[in-house]
């Protein structure tokens, strides 16, 4: 009963899109903001002293509003990092590149950044590092802001003072 | 008032990287009917239904329990939909071995699966969002730090790697249901594929598959089925914050809480020797020894001489991942419930090919999110 | 920009699925392109439509695809003065859940009427389809239902 | 058919939840929930070292973004580690699996969770996303226009007439004005209700509810540790002695939509016939639906619904289940009613439904 002058359908397009009005919340677009102006927003945890950069709003052990600003300098320390060489959608960088995570002084959590003006084979645990910020016409609030990170040619840091940060 | 619980039933799909000839009630459906047939019994059997999977955005599909009641044999009973991202397989597994425990129900099916090829994984793990950095790293590139960090802190040789990534394709030659069958799997292969994230070679990491996993829960006057029951002996849920000061990524204190809760619910005192067989999240080569640190199978800073030594091999003292593991087959949210279905199927001895001899006692694990999120069990041949 | 202001950003989450439908949703997909309703046989006798792989109560497999439609009876409707973006027209219409001849279940999609006056539960409606060269193997296939009568309403 | 087994007694021990809006333009889900996860410990004066699970309900698709539910975590504070679980589903069913685990005994305290904006997106088109993928979700058809489909099936059937729902709608907002977290509180006479326009016939506009962006959250307590904490407000224990959830087919087509068996299933099952119920808190988010919910509840004349004004008033989405559950408790602990039934829905024209019996002490 099913002849058909057709190919069987075996497969169905089903695009979907929906728009959102997207917010980072309060915490978050404070620190959006310092990026916006070249500089490193974190908060201060009443509870525990940690020092969070970015922060979400909420000390995430403790559960508590983080309420105290802190800002924080363009230097850190590269705790670990991966060297990308694989392409996929969505990426903007030529590869092979340095995905490092990244331990701002000052902050007691590291993100991840983009490391830039070392060959990949020279990357290091424990490398001093700062931040390289797009031109000021250029600023927004967004990572974007952050070009890159590059090493600043100080000494590394000794493994002890960032091992708890990898 | 808590009532043993058994696996009575198992069941799941050829895992492949398109299932391209089913639909997403077709795909649950083959590993749902499987169980069922497994445990000798009819969707009018059972109870309730708990299904789990990763993120709705894979197949564009929310809160699919709605659409796949009927597909699950679920109209008129109990279902409940769990998301607690990659370790969701063994989460469902468990909330649904509650609804045993509890008293609620006799005979509980529980699925879990992903279609992840009606979107693309890359995207569906990470939609870009406003604000947020850009995509700097994929997948993996969230991982290989962590790795690194490891490798720092052991002092591991870089082959370590190499060799989980061929014994899981290994033992994935034994499993028919097994995405990758790698037949000409080696050291060299694995060495001169490409680096995909330094220090994460392609054939370190897991694929992306189409797939589903199903189990019937018993209670204990409600065993039926082709094999014996695999007795659930303990099972727990840990989770800790995704990102805070001073985190452990490589030794997450969730992960060693959460096994030091089965374990003492088990009786386990020390995992290598008590268990027979374990399987472990392992979606790229490196988790292995690691994991091994966090499950307390050796001491911290051990994990890769385990696996050097090839303890962990098929015919080691304790054999890891048996089936294949997640480096050989990755339907994400199916993922974690085929690590505790692969237990349930070596303590139950319907293992086949990958059946590790009188296997009596496992350990179920998986992990999901950054390593923040954990669900284990234990399942044994006998009652607990 | 103050201090205190909250930032905002549009945000369009967007992905062109692709699924593969099985035998049984794609049989019935291929009869769209042929211009035929079809549906599969359930359990105790039923005809279910839309086709799936399973029966809708029982969850059992189900069986032989049959013909159904082209024509059947509103079993009930929603009137739409005011079409949304994504909806099947861009004129008023109204939803509705459709038992095609020789079907036990209803399907649901829409019925062109200018009013709410123009349709009521028990109208007999019969299918549009799209010209052929225009079909995609897709519920769009289904322009939409009009009434027997020619749809010049009530 | 009565309950057939004995269940543990579990109060509804705390409840808060944040006003419910119509848009929080200023917070992430983190910033809203952080205060009403303070509260609902501050109530009986715990903290999050005080229970021993946390379940949580939440949709990535109100958002956009996958993995919500992770960052949302931030707001307990789960360090040291929890033993922590998600449903993707409305509170009310987290609330279901934190219940079950303190079924067995092993453990006596649970903080549940819920949260959601719908404000962020458009809706009527993130609902359309739960149909089938197939048939049903390219068409994008709206849960206002489904919901019209089962309200004209209930007048096609003689059950309810658009005045009917005009009085329930009525009565919700004018219920709501004694409720500060409501969103929708006014009083309207139906009258004037039924001159709104349709926004989909034969639905007018009073019978939809309101977009609501909101978050709950409600501790739960077995054993001694139930009455040391109702106590320490001078309360008495509020008792979940009933709670069964049942799910329908989802192909409407294969339903009679005029009637909803799953709820009367889950009301058998958790024991609602086995007393009075005074309060009735219903999640019927369309006028429309109440009329079914509450037939197949089985409620007389007697029972007062929705004095918190209902969904009519307030319909967060995932966290409107789990509210009806906080407002009956606290109807009951506050004196208004003696024993109460909580309702909670999911999917396309009430496809899915928990109802929850709760019982104070003389």
């Amino acid at each position: 009963m099913t002849e058909t002058a057709h190919e069987p359908v075996t497969t169905l397009a089903t695009p979907i899109r929906l728009d959102f009005d997207f917010t980072p919340g309060v915490a978050q677009s404070r620190f959006l903001k310092g990026l916006a102006k070249a500089t490193f927003m974190g908060q201060r945890c009443s509870v525990c002293g940690k020092v969070y950069v970015p922060s979400r709003g909420s000390c995430p052990t403790d559960g508590v509003p983080t309420t105290d600003d802190v800002e924080l300098p363009n230097t850190g320390v590269v705790t670990t990092y991966c060297v990308v060489n694989v392409p996929f959608a969505g990426q903007s960088i030529e590869i092979p590149y340095i995905c490092a995570q990244i331990l701002l002084d000052g902050a007691n959590i590291s993100f991840m950044g983009l490391l830039q003006e070392i060959p990949t084979d020279q990357i290091r645990m424990g490398m001093r590092v700062e931040a390289v910020w797009v031109d000021e016409a250029e600023l927004t609030p967004s990572l974007s802001s952050v070009r890159y990170f590059r090493p600043t040619g100080e000494p590394d840091a000794e493994y002890d003072t960032y091992k708890e940060y990898l | 008032m808590s009532e043993r619980c058994a696996v009575i039933g198992v069941g799941q799909t050829h895992h492949k990287a398109k299932r391209d000839d089913i639909s997403i009630a077709g795909l649950v459906r083959e590993a749902a009917k499987a169980a069922l047939e497994d445990a000798e019994l009819t969707w009018a059997d059972i109870d309730a239904v708990v299904i789990g999977k990763a993120p709705d955005m894979f197949e564009g599909n929310m809160m699919p329990e709605i659409y796949l009641a009927p597909a699950l044999g679920a109209v008129g009973k109990p279902m409940i939909r769990v998301h607690t991202a990659g370790s969701v397989g063994g989460s469902t597994s468990i909330v649904a071995a509650h609804l045993i425990r509890s008293g609620a129900h006799k005979r509980v099916l529980t699925v879990a699966y992903e279609k992840q090829s009606d979107s693309d994984a890359m995207w569906a793990l990470s939609v870009p969002q406003p604000f947020a950095a850009p995509l700097l790293a994929g997948a993996g590139g969230y991982f290989a730090p962590h790795i690194r960090a490891y490798m720092r802190r052991s002092g591991a040789p870089d082959h370590i790697g190499r060799m989980v990534a061929v014994k899981d394709r290994q033992n994935a030659m034994r499993n028919p249901y097994a995405h990758l069958h790698l037949a000409d799997i080696s050291m060299e292969m694995v060495e001169e594929s490409m680096m995909l994230w330094d220090p994460l070679r392609y054939l370190e990491a897991c694929p992306s598959s189409d797939g589903a996993a199903a189990m019937v829960l018993a209670a204990e006057d409600s065993i039926s089925g082709r094999y014996p029951p695999a007795w659930v002996h303990g099972m727990a849920m840990r989770s800790e914050p995704t990102m805070f000061a001073g985190r452990d990524q490589v030794n997450p204190q969730a992960g060693r809480d959460c096994a030091a809760d089965v374990y003492a619910q088990a009786g386990v005192t020390d995992p290598r020797k008590d268990f027979d067989v374990a399987e472990v999240y392992v979606p790229f080569s490196w988790y292995e020894p690691m994991w091994l640190e966090n499950l307390g199978f050796c001491d911290l800073g051990d994990g890769w001489k385990l696996t050097e030594s090839g303890a962990t091999a098929f015919d080691g003292d304790i054999p890891w991942n048996t089936s294949g593991g997640v480096l050989s087959s990755n339907p994400i949210g199916a993922s974690g419930m085929l690590r505790f279905l692969e237990v349930a199927m070596q303590v139950r001895g319907q293992a086949g090919e990958h059946q590790v001899d009188g296997a009596r006692l496992a350990l179920g694990q998986a992990y999901g999110g950054g390593s923040q999120f954990f669900s284990m069990w234990v399942v044994g041949s006998e009652k607990p | 920009m103050a201090d205190n202001e909250v930032l905002h950003a549009d945000h369009r989450l967007e992905y062109p699925y692709s699924r593969s439908t099985g035998p049984v949703i794609g049989a019935f997909l291929t009869g769209l392109l042929d211009g035929r309703l079809l549906g599969v046989e359930g359990s105790n006798g039923s005809v279910i439509v839309p086709p799936t792989e399973y029966d809708p109560i029982t969850s059992e497999d189900t069986g032989e695809m049959v013909e159904v439609g082209p024509g059947g009876v509103v079993e009930t409707w929603a009137f739409v003065a005011h079409p949304r973006p994504k909806h099947p027209l861009d004129r008023p219409f109204a939803w509705a859940l459709i038992k095609l001849d020789g079907a036990t279940t209803s399907l649901l999609h829409v019925v062109e009427v200018d009013s709410a006056d123009g349709i009521t539960t028990g109208d007999r409606v019969t299918v549009r389809f799209r010209l052929p060269g225009e079909r995609i193997g897709a519920m769009s296939d289904i322009e939409c239902f009009v009434p027997e009568s020619g749809g010049e309403g009530r | 058919m009565s309950p057939a087994r004995t269940i543990r007694p579990v109060s509804v021990a705390s409840f808060a939840q944040a006003r419910n809006v119509r848009r929080d333009d200023e917070h992430n889900e983190v910033e809203m929930l952080m205060p009403v996860v303070a509260e609902v410990f501050g109530n009986i004066s715990i903290t999050k070292d005080d229970v021993d699970f946390i379940c949580s309900g939440s949709t990535d698709y109100l958002i956009g973004g996958p993995f919500s539910f992770v960052m949302a975590l931030d707001a307990v504070g789960v360090w040291p580690p929890r033993s922590e679980s998600h449903v993707e589903m409305d509170g009310a069913w987290a609330l279901y699996e934190a219940w079950t685990l303190l079924q067995e005994g092993e453990i006596d305290a649970a903080l549940v969770y819920a949260f959601g904006r719908s404000s962020l997106g458009d809706l009527n088109e993130i609902l359309a996303l739960q149909l089938d993928p197939y048939y049903e979700a390219p068409l994008w058809p709206d849960p206002t226009s489904l919901a019209a489909l089962q309200a004209q099936a209930l007048i096609d059937a003689g059950k309810a007439t658009e005045a009917d729902f005009a009085a329930i709608a009525s009565r919700s907002r004018k219920s709501a004005l004694e409720n500060p977290n409501a969103q929708v509180a006014i009083d309207i006479a139906p009258e004037v209700l039924l001159e709104d326009p349709y926004v989909v016939t034969p639905l007018r506009r009073h019978a939809l509810p309101p977009i609501t962006d909101a978050v709950a959250a409600v501790v739960l307590a077995a054993g001694d540790k139930a009455i040391e904490w109702a106590g320490r407000r001078g309360r008495k224990p509020v008792w979940i002695t009933g709670m069964d959830h049942r799910m329908e087919t989802h192909s409407l087509g294969a339903r009679d939509l005029t009637v909803s068996p799953s709820t009367a299933k889950a009301a058998e099952m958790a024991g609602v016939g086995g007393g009075p119920v005074d309060v009735a808190e219903i999640h019927a988010p369309f006028a429309s639906q109440e009329v079914i919910v509450a037939e197949a509840l089985g409620l007389g004349g007697d029972t007062t619904i929705n004095p918190s004004g209902g969904p009519l008033a307030a319909n967060g989405v995932m966290s409107a289940g789990l509210i009806r559950i906080g407002e009956a408790a606290e109807a009951i602990a506050t004196g208004r009613a003696r024993r109460a039934v909580a309702h909670a829905t999911s999917g396309p024209c009430l496809q899915q439904n928990l109802v929850c019996v709760l019982e104070g002490e003389a």
